[in-house]
């Protein structure tokens, strides 16, 4: 198993004052997760609570674990052949690691955007219809109103409406993956996992999405992992830091955005932020 | 020396694979040829339809070809979900239990390579012994089943290997089902490869005889039930060619039949397969 | 039903679909063995080899004519289709121009799924008068040979363009930069390069060859006896079951399994070697 | 867990009852009559068949080939109905019940064009056994010859070697057929063969432009009035074979093949009638 880990260097209680008024409630909460493919552990011992409507953004080098550390969040790390995962982890007070818990139910209420947009070979009506029709909504009047709201709230409609029957592949990079935000958002999730949703975007298509989850914030809790530091400082709440030196990835620094940039605590944050800087 | 024996090796060499290639069109031609020659003679619509007679001798192929139709279907009916289902299963669920999945694939090996000769073998003790199906359209179809499974489940298998493994997280990703998801976007994206499969899987059976001889028979009339004998188009090649003295004109007129049948569904294959790899080019 | 059940139910319908197919494997294997089983009790097995002749009905049991029937006639079918098939590869992706090297793979394909029952049927009615005519009977080891090759020929053309498909261009042009004539590169470079792949296409084809029945059976004259030349009929094992399993009974019927099962072992020899062939374990 | 040992139970369920369904849904077998066996009752019993079937619609009768062997066991089995037999019964096979239909002889054949009329018994047996190899030998033209014998198990084959006093080891073939009309084929395919088949069938051919010739055996020519007249000597019965219990339908089949109505048909295929 996942052998004991060493006292991290700064425990992320330490942070978590800064992030989480006292009192309130978490959406996400991970308790010494670790992860691991095999022999390889990808993350250990992360330990983070995540506020409730904010965006917050993982940040750090490649393969440090953020992405890793996301798939735990909606089991969806039990699709990886060999992928094995320690500690709890919770959504909204549940434990979403409980044997027999509702799967269907978690993915539902935890949406996902993927680094390289993933709409179905299918009509673009068809990609938003789908998944609502599996969740139960099958009134044709409410099924059509979620589409046009759903494409309408990542500002799609306009550029679709006449086309909604055309192949979602045939949409260019940038309007797929809003189709994909709108497919998740279809679902009215309560948190939004994104792993760098703008990264395999052109530049003009990426300024769009980014606006557009900027826009989420006041109604979901967005988790999104970039390795852009001035795209997390523009839309982020709170930055979270991963850090793999030569081992496993480790949750650094967890602050408020301002805090993060302006007065970081750890020595791993000073210089990657200062590399920003500099 | 080398510099001087190397060109004329060339030469040998390219002589020798023109040459090579050239008998081999010839043969091709000479036996394409002798067939329509001698077959398209007799081709006609009441040729088609018309009840065999004189054991083949006079008369047409009408209760052949709906013989053929008819194990073919009962063939493919069984073969299809049971191909279907075990491609599914090895490239979808094996990851859970990868002893099971190697099993299966190892007796896929195998179903393989059977002979043809061994599969009528075991249809004749099994489906017509065992079962009590006696010469039967039934047992001849189901014995077929199982030689064409292993080529269904590799193309099916290969079709869903090559649907991008972004379709299945994002359906997890939302939630939807396995089930769902395989029935809306993994299947439909592996079409291709099912349809090759079918194809060739019909081809196969379409050609076979030996698988036959013993299991659905060679009653040259027509059938009324799927329990009733039935002879295939390449066992009344076979019984006219080789058994009834005087039959050779409907023998080719039969075989110029089958090969009619048949080439369509080798275009058809190279054609869905052509297209399937530009598809896969291009996105 | 919840989606989670449904996916639960659909895993276990898809494992019995599964277990039913690799059952097939196991049922027709247990078939062959039940079915042998009698006569070898019986007589053992060594009986199919030491009596002096095949007369099943008089109580002489002896395979080693038709065995060695099979294996004449593969061997010779392959010693001819595979120069012949691997230089079709050759043509078609070396020597022919473009649309003739197009034409050439469309014929081979149709070739490939020409009925066995359709070679047999041309090779009754042409080739044996044909050679009978030259060397009587007609009905030989020879046309066995000869219908043979031309269907295996087709395995083997694919299977070597598709294993010349895989070297890598870099490997040619490499060599025509060192000044090599076409065949020296193609005998020096790419045949070896494409060795595995050409082996695999040959053990496969001398597979087909083994199991196949009609074809051989319409042209082979199907006398049980060891060939005294190329123009003496024979029996091979796959005809021999084809002629008489209509009406073998007991000992007789029992007999025809043990060489279905002794087929079976062979092609399963020659599937096991190709796969391992295939997969860079061994090298021919 | 309740869930999925439900559904396991369920699939096997499935999969059994299909089995039996199949296994059990030959039903309808009140109309149906299998008739398997000699190749050369075969033609015979179908053409009865077509009559049969027309004078009582909705009975159907599957005919198929297989030898006398088979005919007999499938009887013996329940494999079919009525096994047909071209020879009489030997000792212990009297658990079933033969009926003769027709009588009918062996005969050799050569292709058309050989100019060889007859032989003696002495030349075919050591054609047979090898010791002849050339026509120039039995005055025909210089040719070798292609020995075409019947495969194990035939009743043809075993009436043949009997009469000749050979053993089938003994026998020197070229080639090696199974049913009557996969002989004549090889023998009007083959100008130097020769071969011995049931004469119905050799007739029959021969008179329907089959480029074979009958040969004299012992110098009796083959005909069927020689075998209505009991000259010929290789000659045998043709039976219908049941075991056990028979069903009506059978029982009246074999009654009406027995019958006056079908003589025309036994006439046309060269066979003899049997006298009521």
């Amino acid at each position: 198993m996942i052998p004991p880990a060493a006292p991290p260097a700064h425990t992320p209680a330490s942070t978590q004052s800064r992030v989480l008024a006292a009192g309130a409630r978490p959406m996400v909460e991970a308790q010494r997760v670790s992860v691991r493919y095999g022999k390889h552990v990808a993350v250990e011992d992360v330990t983070v609570s995540i506020g409730r409507q904010q965006i917050t953004a993982l940040v750090g080098p490649s393969g440090c674990g953020k992405t890793s550390f996301l798939g735990t969040l909606n089991r969806l790390s039990d699709l990886i052949p060999g992928c094995e995962v320690a500690g709890r982890v919770s959504v909204d007070g549940e434990d979403i690691r409980a044997r027999g818990f509702d799967l269907v139910g978690l993915r539902r209420r935890v949406g996902m955007i993927f680094q390289k947009p993933n709409p179905f070979p299918l009509s673009v009506r068809r990609n938003l219809e789908f998944p609502l029709r599996e969740h139960g909504v099958r009134d044709r009047a409410r099924v059509a109103e979620v589409v046009e709201q759903s494409l309408r709230n990542v500002g799609l409609w306009a550029e679709v409406k006449d086309r909604l029957d055309a192949p979602a592949l045939a949409l260019s990079g940038g309007q797929q993956q809003r189709l994909c935000i709108a497919r998740a958002l279809a679902l009215e999730p309560d948190v939004l996992l994104m792993d760098e949703p703008c990264s395999a975007l052109d530049p003009l298509s990426s300024g769009v999405v980014e606006d557009l989850i900027g826009q989420l914030r006041a109604q979901y809790t967005v988790l999104i992992v970039t390795h852009n530091l001035a795209q997390a400082r523009r839309i982020a709440d709170n930055v979270a830091l991963f850090w793999a030196q030569g081992g496993p990835g480790r949750l650094v620094e967890h602050a408020p955005t301002e805090a993060f940039f302006e007065s970081p605590r750890d020595p791993l944050t000073i210089a990657y932020v200062g590399g920003l800087r500099g | 020396m080398a510099e001087r024996a190397q060109p004329w090796g060339d030469h040998v060499a390219a002589v020798f694979i023109w040459t090579a290639a050239a008998v081999v069109t010839s043969v091709f031609v000479w036996m394409l040829a002798d067939i329509v020659w001698n077959g398209a003679g007799q081709i006609s619509w009441e040729f088609l339809t018309a009840p065999t007679d004189d054991a083949g001798r006079a008369g047409g192929i009408g209760p052949i070809l709906v013989s053929t139709a008819m194990i073919l279907g009962v063939c493919m009916a069984v073969s299809v979900p049971l191909g279907v289902g075990t491609a599914v299963l090895l490239s979808e669920f094996t990851g859970t239990n990868v002893t099971f999945g190697r099993l299966v694939r190892r007796s896929l090996d195998v179903l393989a390579g059977v002979p043809s000769i061994v599969f009528g073998l075991f249809g004749n003790a099994f489906f017509c012994h065992v079962l009590g199906l006696g010469f039967s359209i039934l047992a001849g179809g189901l014995t077929l089943a199982c030689m064409v499974l292993p080529i269904l489940i590799r193309s099916t298998e290969a079709g869903l290997r090559a649907v991008p493994n972004e379709y299945r997280m994002g359906a997890a990703a939302l939630g939807i089902s396995r089930t769902s998801a395989l029935w809306h976007v993994l299947l439909p994206a592996a079409a291709p490869g099912i349809v090759v499969g079918l194809v060739l899987g019909v081809g196969r059976a379409i050609a076979e005889t030996a698988a036959l001889l013993f299991t659905s028979g060679y009653v040259d009339r027509m059938p009324g039930s799927l329990f009733d004998s039935g002879r295939s188009l390449s066992i009344h090649i076979y019984d006219l060619s080789m058994n009834v003295a005087g039959g050779s004109a409907n023998a080719y007129a039969s075989a110029l039949v089958l090969v009619a049948l048949l080439v369509p569904i080798n275009a058809g294959i190279s054609w869905v397969a052509d297209r399937w790899l530009h598809r896969r080019l291009v996105r | 039903m919840s989606p989670s059940h449904r996916d639960r139910a659909l895993g276990w319908v898809l494992r019995a679909t599964a277990a039913l197919v690799a059952a097939i494997v196991v049922l027709i294997v247990a078939f062959l063995v039940v079915e042998s089983a009698g006569v070898l009790r019986k007589l053992g097995p060594l009986r199919f080899l030491t009596d002096p002749s095949w007369h099943p009905t008089s109580g002489s049991f002896d395979l080693t004519a038709m065995l060695l029937g099979s294996l004449l006639v593969t061997v010779g079918a392959v010693v001819l289709a595979t120069p012949a098939g691997v230089a079709s590869a050759l043509f078609c992706r070396y020597y022919a121009p473009a649309p003739l090297a197009k034409l050439y793979g469309r014929m081979i394909e149709v070739l490939a799924g020409i009925p066995s029952v359709i070679y047999g049927m041309w090779g009754l009615m042409v080739l044996v008068p044909l050679i009978g005519k030259w060397q009587p009977p007609g009905p030989s080891l020879l046309a066995a040979v000869l219908i043979l090759t031309l269907m295996i020929l087709p395995t083997i053309a694919l299977f070597s363009d598709a294993a010349l498909a895989k070297v890598p261009d870099r490997y040619v042009r490499g060599a025509a930069a060192l000044g090599l004539t076409r065949w020296a590169t193609l005998r020096g470079v790419v045949l070896p390069a494409a060795r595995s792949g050409l082996f695999t296409g040959v053990l496969l084809g001398m597979g087909r060859a083994i199991g196949e029945t009609m074809a051989v059976l319409m042209v082979c004259g199907n006398v049980v006896q060891t060939p005294g030349s190329l123009f003496d009929p024979i029996r091979p094992l796959t005809a021999n079951i084809a002629l008489e399993m209509g009406y073998a009974l007991g000992d007789h019927r029992s007999a025809l399994f043990v060489s279905g099962l002794v087929l079976m072992g062979m092609v399963v020899v020659l599937v096991g070697t190709a796969e391992l062939v295939s997969r860079g374990r061994l090298h021919g | 867990m309740m869930n999925t040992r439900h559904w396991m139970a369920l699939a096997i369920v499935a999969v059994l009852v299909a089995a039996m369904v199949v296994a059990c849904s030959r039903g309808d077998s009140e109309n149906r009559l299998v008739v398997t066996g000699s190749s050369t009752v075969a033609p015979l019993v179908s053409v009865i068949a077509k009559r049969y079937e027309a004078k009582h619609p909705g009975v159907r009768i599957d005919v198929q080939m297989g030898g006398s062997s088979r005919g007999l066991a499938d009887a013996r089995r329940g494999l079919a109905d009525i096994g047909m037999m071209s020879r009489g019964l030997k000792a212990g096979e009297n658990d079933v019940e033969a009926v003769a239909i027709a009588r009918d002889g062996i005969c050799l054949i050569v292709h058309k064009d050989n100019p060889v009329e007859g032989l003696t018994d002495e030349q075919l047996v050591a054609i047979y056994k090898g010791e002849i190899a050339n026509w120039k030998d039995v005055g025909g033209a210089d040719a070798p010859i292609t020995v075409v014998n019947k495969a194990e198990g035939r009743s043809t084959l075993e009436l043949f070697v009997a009469h000749f006093d050979l053993e089938n080891p003994q026998i020197k073939a070229h080639v090696v057929v199974g049913d009557n009309e996969q002989g004549i084929q090889t023998v009007a395919g083959n100008p130097n063969s020769i071969g011995y088949v049931s004469i119905g069938t050799a007739e029959y051919d021969a008179t329907h432009g089959v480029a074979i010739k009958l040969l004299a055996v012992g110098g009796v020519t083959p005909s069927v009035e020689n075998v209505k007249l009991g000259k010929f000597p290789l000659s045998r019965p043709l039976n219908l074979v049941t075991a056990g219990e028979t069903t009506p339908l059978a029982d009246d089949f074999i009654a009406f093949a027995r019958s006056q109505a079908v003589h025309d048909l036994v006439e046309k295929q060269y066979f003899v009638p049997i006298a009521p």
